[in-house]
């Protein structure tokens, strides 16, 4: 079943296009990548997915709604999360506080909740912990919890990234670069733990620079260049097809300076 | 009832003419004072990110100095000012090294309240040191001139000349001079300029050192329009921070713009239809204005 | 854990203890004294800083100058002999601050007696100066609000205003013409005078401009608000705030080629305003008598001593003056009450007190009667009008009620 | 492990019971109760100012203005309109939260300085509607004779002992307010408002709508404030809404600490009487407080609860990461060590603040711990 369904989607900065008629499909349980290189799109499709940007042209619809013009709010709340390419915690935050920042959308008790003291409260703040708990596990991390996110190695603030998303419990999750910055050795680790997030009910969207693992993870991989698409198929496709290689290398070539 | 008089008025009265030309040119005349305040403000904005509360504080301070040299050593008008200036560029320095120095890295409601202290401190010192009373600057600039009817006093046009020199000077030295163009640099963008190996508090000093120079001047000119007192600085204050931020934090176009724009509303409103309302136009400008354009007329690439 | 709590709590408390230590130090503070009798604290509450700093050190000049005096001479209330003590306070011009200084001075100090010179700040003290607390206020205003109260404890020191309107009208009207433009400040007082003055004028039957009253204290250039008066081509004008913004204002008229006359309001002083600019701006405008023009037996030595405190340059004002006759009188009524500490009593006795009082403290028309509702009333109250050839003519002015 | 354990707590209680019991010290001091109530009108202003500018970190300098409105409107309706104190304080301070709420629709358009310098000019607009609008505010006349609540009967709020107590009451139910928001879920989403408006954006959290809410909060504690300013008193001039008011709430904030729970009561109460004793020197205190004020600033940045807390939160912190480690393998051993709750229990509860066992007691987590 196709979980986020992009038509025709288009979004320009005074004159240029950052994305133009791209559509793609992510299906529900399946791990999809967006690669291509730098300024190809890539953040600009997820900020217009999230709510972040408005479409200029076309439409995105989540699990048969449209959610074109929806607020992050109202996107987070209907089940799309999302991570950010630079790391993006609260710093002076414990990782288990940044979790549970990401309980906010789910929490419905207001002031007079708290001031209250009402039950609904009392239930709410104890699922949210034990939720924030799960997710910080699930991660493993669980054991820095209370360390301060500026504290820790830069593979366990990625993973807290995913875990403060994964708190919003999500269907989908669009991870930007999940894996940037960390040391080649881990992203194996890492690698698992996005392969894992299916089992859990979570479809992934994910840009992702390091080719070995996008190839060892997606199931359909969407290939951008200059805001449209070039590809669009299963890795195999892909590494065969002349246009990406040609594109891929080039962009890499400037990567490297 | 009062509205209607005035929208009448004009109708009405044959000075109509002459009225107007004597009201702008008192606007104009303002406004320089208003400029020369608003653009030191705007510049430690621009470099500092701090909107620097005790800034009034310094002019008063500026304007003080003036009349001791003026009246008290009696050297020339326009040698006091010099003097005055450059004794506040130090000021201005200093205020930078003993309080936004060691705040560098705090919010800015922390400069905010420092800010505050140190204008109760300047205040009460000239209180201390001048006494509470009005106190009259004469200048050697007497006479009017006849502008189409109007008495513009001479004092007024020296007002319009040099603030419109001043601004020349400034706009010429942030262009030219290597400490203006560092300053600019780090106006747009800290980081960078920090990169190609600018002293950032280095520069710190320099631009709160030149807004008290600056704010001297102002003094030094509008003071013998008007009269000192420890609390001179307080109606100005609000204004120019009106000012600053209509026009755009740490733009100069802005500031400028926004001083002489001000300037005229004020005294075109407090002629045609009230005083009270001159006095609150400014701020009634400002509200509508960020209503619609939340980052002021003039935006630079200030906020983060 | 315990350890870091037991040191918290120990901390946080030592926190809100020196709260408690500040209070107490408060309490303590300047306190004491006054119980034995010998010594009295007279309690002054005024602006010393801020905006209307200035006025404020005016009064507190007159209120030293007379408790020097008057301890110079001896106070004896009933036989055993008093000193006056100054205690005062700043209130920045805050009604609810200069009322909380009202209270300390009251309790921690034992003042009788709380001089204010503000309208604002004299309405906050009466609400507490006849309850739990007693204490008589020494009120510096001529605002007669204050007596309309119907405070118990309150002492008006100058006349009301309101009496000068008429006389300062005619005079102003026969000088200048019927043309009245109103120039004065956007202060409280400023306005009512400006009021009771245009209803004054278009009694007389003259014609009104525009109301371009502004605010002296913020307005930084006054060509402007002059230009627009003057546009009404006035015969007359009123003006009056400070002294020194007032003279700018008349010189800028004169500049701008103003010939008609001025009223000035009682807040300015003529003499004060020749500090700041030639006389010939001011000339033909009529205001209140400056205190080195009035002939009362006192008044020669008061300026003498006035110029050994304040210095030559500074010019005695009535606040000062009329201040130094108020504690004259209130010691003199203590005296006559035979008490330092019961305010009723003191109140009372003022009106026998008033006869008795030394001439040498009557410096600028000295009062011969007050009211049931406590304002001190001159028999002959003088205004002047400084003429074309700089001489100050006096004009005598009629009283009017307090009544509303 | 029970709630008499948290330093926080213990302190904050030990100085509301402090304050609690000022009457008895100084019921016969006319001036002392005085101080302190008028005091304590102003903390519940900077509590409002706590919320805005402490949670969620936006700089409203209009505070002074909502102050003032909550002052005129009971100050105007209790004597022209005689209507009851009550009913007066009701209207007043309803009227703070719309115009509260109508000025943050603008307001917070704008950010950061701007925000600051644009709620300064709304407080100074109101300052001056006050201090001009001479046919319905009287201007500098100002509103005389504020009626006194009506104790029904009941209490003599005449007597400064009622009145402080009636003051006190409303103050705690402030503390109490602030407290509850720090550790409920609203008050992270304001927290991570101030620390990222983006990341935050990211979660979901309604950035706009929970800042506009706050804003409005921050009023309506300004308008009560303001209101039982007015009845204390018994004399408001238009110095009750002028932007001095807006700064000195800044500095009981910033010297009890921004985002604490008893900052603001500390702050007022500590620097109310600082400006007491300094009343000696007449003009020239300013020369000693302003120097005071700029070095309180950049000593203690984070105020006295501030310094304190961040320093307990420090230990505790540092603790609990060694526990938590070692709760991974064995959680029993651990719980059992120290008071109560297995390691991750009271990690969950000291996080954050919120409920279950040591929940309670993670009442006030400084700046620190949360920012």
């Amino acid at each position: 079943m196709t979980m986020l369904e992009i038509r025709d989607l288009g979004k320009r900065f005074g004159g240029l296009d950052a994305v133009k008629d791209v559509s793609l499909d992510v299906e529900a349980g399946q791990i999809t990548a967006v690669i291509g290189p730098n300024g190809a799109g890539k953040s600009t499709l997820f900020n217009l997915v999230h709510g972040f940007y408005r479409p200029t042209a076309g439409t995105i619809s989540f699990k048969g709604e449209d959610i074109t013009h929806s607020s992050p709010h109202r996107t987070v709340a209907g089940g799309i999360a999302r991570t950010f390419q630079t790391t993006n915690l609260f710093d002076d935050s414990t990782l288990l506080e940044n979790v549970l920042a990401g309980r906010i959308v789910r929490s419905k008790s207001n002031v007079f909740d708290a001031v209250f003291h009402t039950p609904r409260h009392r239930r709410e703040s104890s699922i949210n912990e034990d939720k924030a708990m799960e997710a910080l596990e699930f991660c493993g991390v669980a054991e820095y919890r209370h360390d301060l996110a500026s504290n820790v190695p830069q593979e366990v603030q990625k993973r807290t990234a995913v875990a403060m998303a994964l708190a919003t419990e999500p269907e989908l999750l669009l991870l930007d670069e999940p894996a940037g910055g960390i040391p080649e050795e881990e992203t194996v680790d890492f690698g698992n733990l996005i392969r894992s997030l299916p089992q859990r009910g979570v479809s992934v969207l994910l840009v992702e620079h390091k080719m070995t693992m996008i190839m060892g993870l997606a199931d359909t991989i969407l290939v951008l260049d200059h805001g449209q698409k070039l590809a669009l198929g299963a890795p195999a496709e892909i590494q065969s097809n002349p246009d990406v290689i040609r594109a891929y290398l080039g962009s890499t070539a400037q990567e490297e300076n | 009832m009062r509205l209607t008089r005035a929208a009448l008025m004009p109708a009405e009265d044959p000075t109509i003419m002459t009225l107007f030309i004597q009201q702008l040119f008192n606007g104009l005349a303002l406004g320089g004072v208003y400029c020369l305040a608003a653009i030191g403000l705007t510049l430690v904005f621009g470099v500092l990110r701090i909107p620097n509360l005790a800034h009034g504080a310094l002019y008063m301070l500026g304007a003080y100095i003036t009349y001791f040299f003026l009246t008290t050593v009696g050297v020339p008008y326009i040698a006091a000012i010099g003097i005055a200036a450059i004794m506040l560029f130090i000021v201005g320095v200093g205020l930078e090294r003993l309080v936004f120095h060691p705040l560098r890295n705090s919010p800015h409601t922390h400069h905010m309240i420092a800010a505050v202290g140190a204008m109760f401190f300047f205040q009460a010192l000239a209180q201390a040191i001048w006494g509470a009373d009005f106190r009259r600057m004469d200048t050697p600039i007497t006479g009017e001139l006849r502008i189409l009817g109007a008495e513009i006093s001479a004092q007024r046009i020296v007002i319009i000349v040099t603030a419109v020199i001043v601004l020349a000077l400034l706009a010429l030295f942030i262009k030219r001079s290597i400490h203006g163009q560092t300053i600019e640099a780090i106006e747009q963008d800290r980081v960078g300029a920090s990169l190609v190996g600018i002293n950032p508090s280095m520069v710190s000093m320099l631009t709160l050192g030149l807004s008290a120079l600056l704010a001297t001047i102002a003094a030094g000119l509008v003071a013998p329009i008007n009269l000192l007192s420890p609390t001179m600085g307080d109606a100005l204050n609000l204004k120019v921070f009106a000012i600053i931020i209509l026009g755009g934090l740490g733009s100069l176009p802005g500031a400028i713009v926004g001083g002489f724009a001000l300037a005229i509303a004020e005294t075109m409103t407090a002629t045609y239809i009230s005083s009270a309302v001159g006095e609150a136009v400014a701020f009634i400008v400002l509200v509508a204005v960020l209503a619609i354009k939340p980052n002021g007329l003039f935006t630079k690439a200030v906020q983060r | 854990m315990n350890s870091v709590s037991r040191s918290r709590r120990r901390r946080l408390s030592a926190a809100a203890v020196l709260g408690a230590i500040a209070l107490t130090a408060t309490a303590c503070g300047g306190g004491g004294g006054s119980g034995e009798g010998d010594t009295v604290v007279i309690g002054y509450t005024g602006p010393l800083s801020g905006g209307g700093a200035a006025y404020g050190e005016n009064v507190k000049i007159g209120l030293e100058m007379a408790i020097d005096d008057l301890n110079a001479d001896g106070v004896e209330v009933d036989g055993n002999p008093v000193t006056l003590e100054l205690k005062s306070l700043d209130d920045k011009y805050a009604p609810s601050t200069a009322a909380s200084n009202a209270q300390r001075l009251a309790d921690q100090d034992k003042a009788p007696v709380v001089v204010s010179p503000n309208a604002g700040a004299i309405k906050a003290i009466q609400q507490i100066n006849s309850g739990r607390s007693n204490f008589l206020i020494s009120a510096y205003t001529s605002d007669p609000a204050i007596v309309q109260a119907d405070n118990p404890l309150t002492m008006m020191i100058p006349p009301n205003f309101e009496s000068y309107a008429e006389e300062f009208s005619e005079t102003a009207m026969e000088h200048g013409g019927k043309k009245l433009a109103l120039l004065g400040t956007q202060s409280e007082y400023g306005q009512q005078w400006t009021k009771s003055i245009k209803d004054a004028w278009s009694e007389a039957g003259g014609k009104i401009g525009g109301d371009n009253s502004v605010d002296y204290a913020t307005v930084s250039d006054f060509a402007g608000p002059v230009s627009k008066a003057l546009s009404e081509k006035p015969d007359a004008i009123f003006v009056g705030g400070p002294s020194q913004p007032t003279a700018l204002i008349m010189e800028e008229a004169r500049k701008q080629g103003f010939k008609g006359s001025f009223l000035v309001m009682d807040q300015a002083k003529l003499d004060e305003m020749a500090t700041v600019t030639k006389l010939d701006n001011l000339k033909n405008s009529v205001g209140v008598l400056p205190v080195s023009e009035y002939e009362d037996p006192g008044t020669e030595d008061f300026l003498k001593k006035f110029a050994e405190k304040a210095g030559e340059k500074k010019v005695p004002t009535s606040e000062t003056a009329l201040n130094y006759q108020g504690i004259a009188i209130i010691a003199k009524a203590m005296e006559a009450a035979g008490t330092t500490d019961d305010p009723e009593k003191i109140r009372e006795a003022i009106s026998e007190a008033l006869p008795e009082v030394d001439d040498k403290y009557k410096v600028n028309g000295f009062p011969d009667e007050i009211t049931e509702q406590g304002h001190l009333l001159n028999p002959n109250l003088e205004a002047t009008f400084l003429n074309e050839d700089g001489k100050y003519t006096k004009v005598p002015i009629e009283q009017v009620s307090d009544d509303k | 492990m029970n709630p008499m354990k948290n330093p926080r707590i213990i302190g904050t209680i030990a100085v509301i019971i402090l304050l609690g019991l000022t009457p008895l010290a100084f019921a016969q001091e006319n001036y002392a109760m005085r101080v302190i109530t008028v005091g304590m009108c102003a903390a519940i202003a900077v509590y409002g100012l706590n919320i805005i500018l402490g949670f969620t970190g936006q700089l409203n300098l209009a505070q002074g203005g909502f102050f003032g409105i909550g002052a005129y409107g009971v100050g105007l309706l209790t004597t022209d309109y005689d209507w009851s104190f009550w009913a007066a304080f009701v209207v007043s301070v309803i009227g703070t939260a719309v115009i509260g709420y109508l000025c943050g629709l603008i307001a917070l358009r704008t950010k950061d300085e701007y925000f600051a310098i644009f709620t300064m000019a709304i407080g100074f607009i109101i300052f001056l509607v006050i201090s001009r609008w001479e046919p319905v505010t009287h201007a500098h006349s100002g509103v005389n004779n504020v009626k006194f609540p009506e104790g029904g009967g009941l209490i003599d709020f005449e007597s400064p002992v009622a009145m402080f107590y009636l003051v006190f009451a409303i103050l705690l139910i402030c503390v109490y307010t602030t407290y509850a928001i720090r550790r409920s879920s609203v008050g992270r989403t304001l927290l991570t408002i101030r620390t990222s408006e983006d990341l935050a954006d990211a979660i979901g959290v309604r950035v706009g709508f929970s800042k506009q809410l706050a804003f409005a909060a921050s009023a309506v504690f300004g308008g009560v404030g303001g209101g039982l300013y007015a009845t204390v008193v018994g004399f408001i001039g238009p110095d009750a809404a002028s932007i001095d008011k807006t700064f000195e709430f800044l500095m009981f904030i910033l010297v009890g600490g921004m985002g604490t729970v008893a900052g603001p009561l500390l702050g007022s109460m500590i620097v109310t009487f600082l400006f007491e004793l300094f009343q000696d020197f007449q003009a020239y205190r300013f020369i000693v407080l302003g120097p005071i004020i700029v070095a309180l600033v950049i000593f203690a940045p984070r105020g006295i609860v501030g310094y304190l807390g961040g320093f307990v939160d420090r230990r505790n912190r540092r603790r609990r990461v060694e526990e938590a480690r070692g709760a991974d393998d064995d959680l029993d051993s651990t719980g059992a060590s120290t008071s109560g709750g297995t390691g991750d229990h009271r990690a969950r509860n000291v996080a954050d603040g919120t409920e279950s066992g040591a929940g309670r007691t993670g009442g006030t987590p400084s700046p620190e711990e949360t920012k």
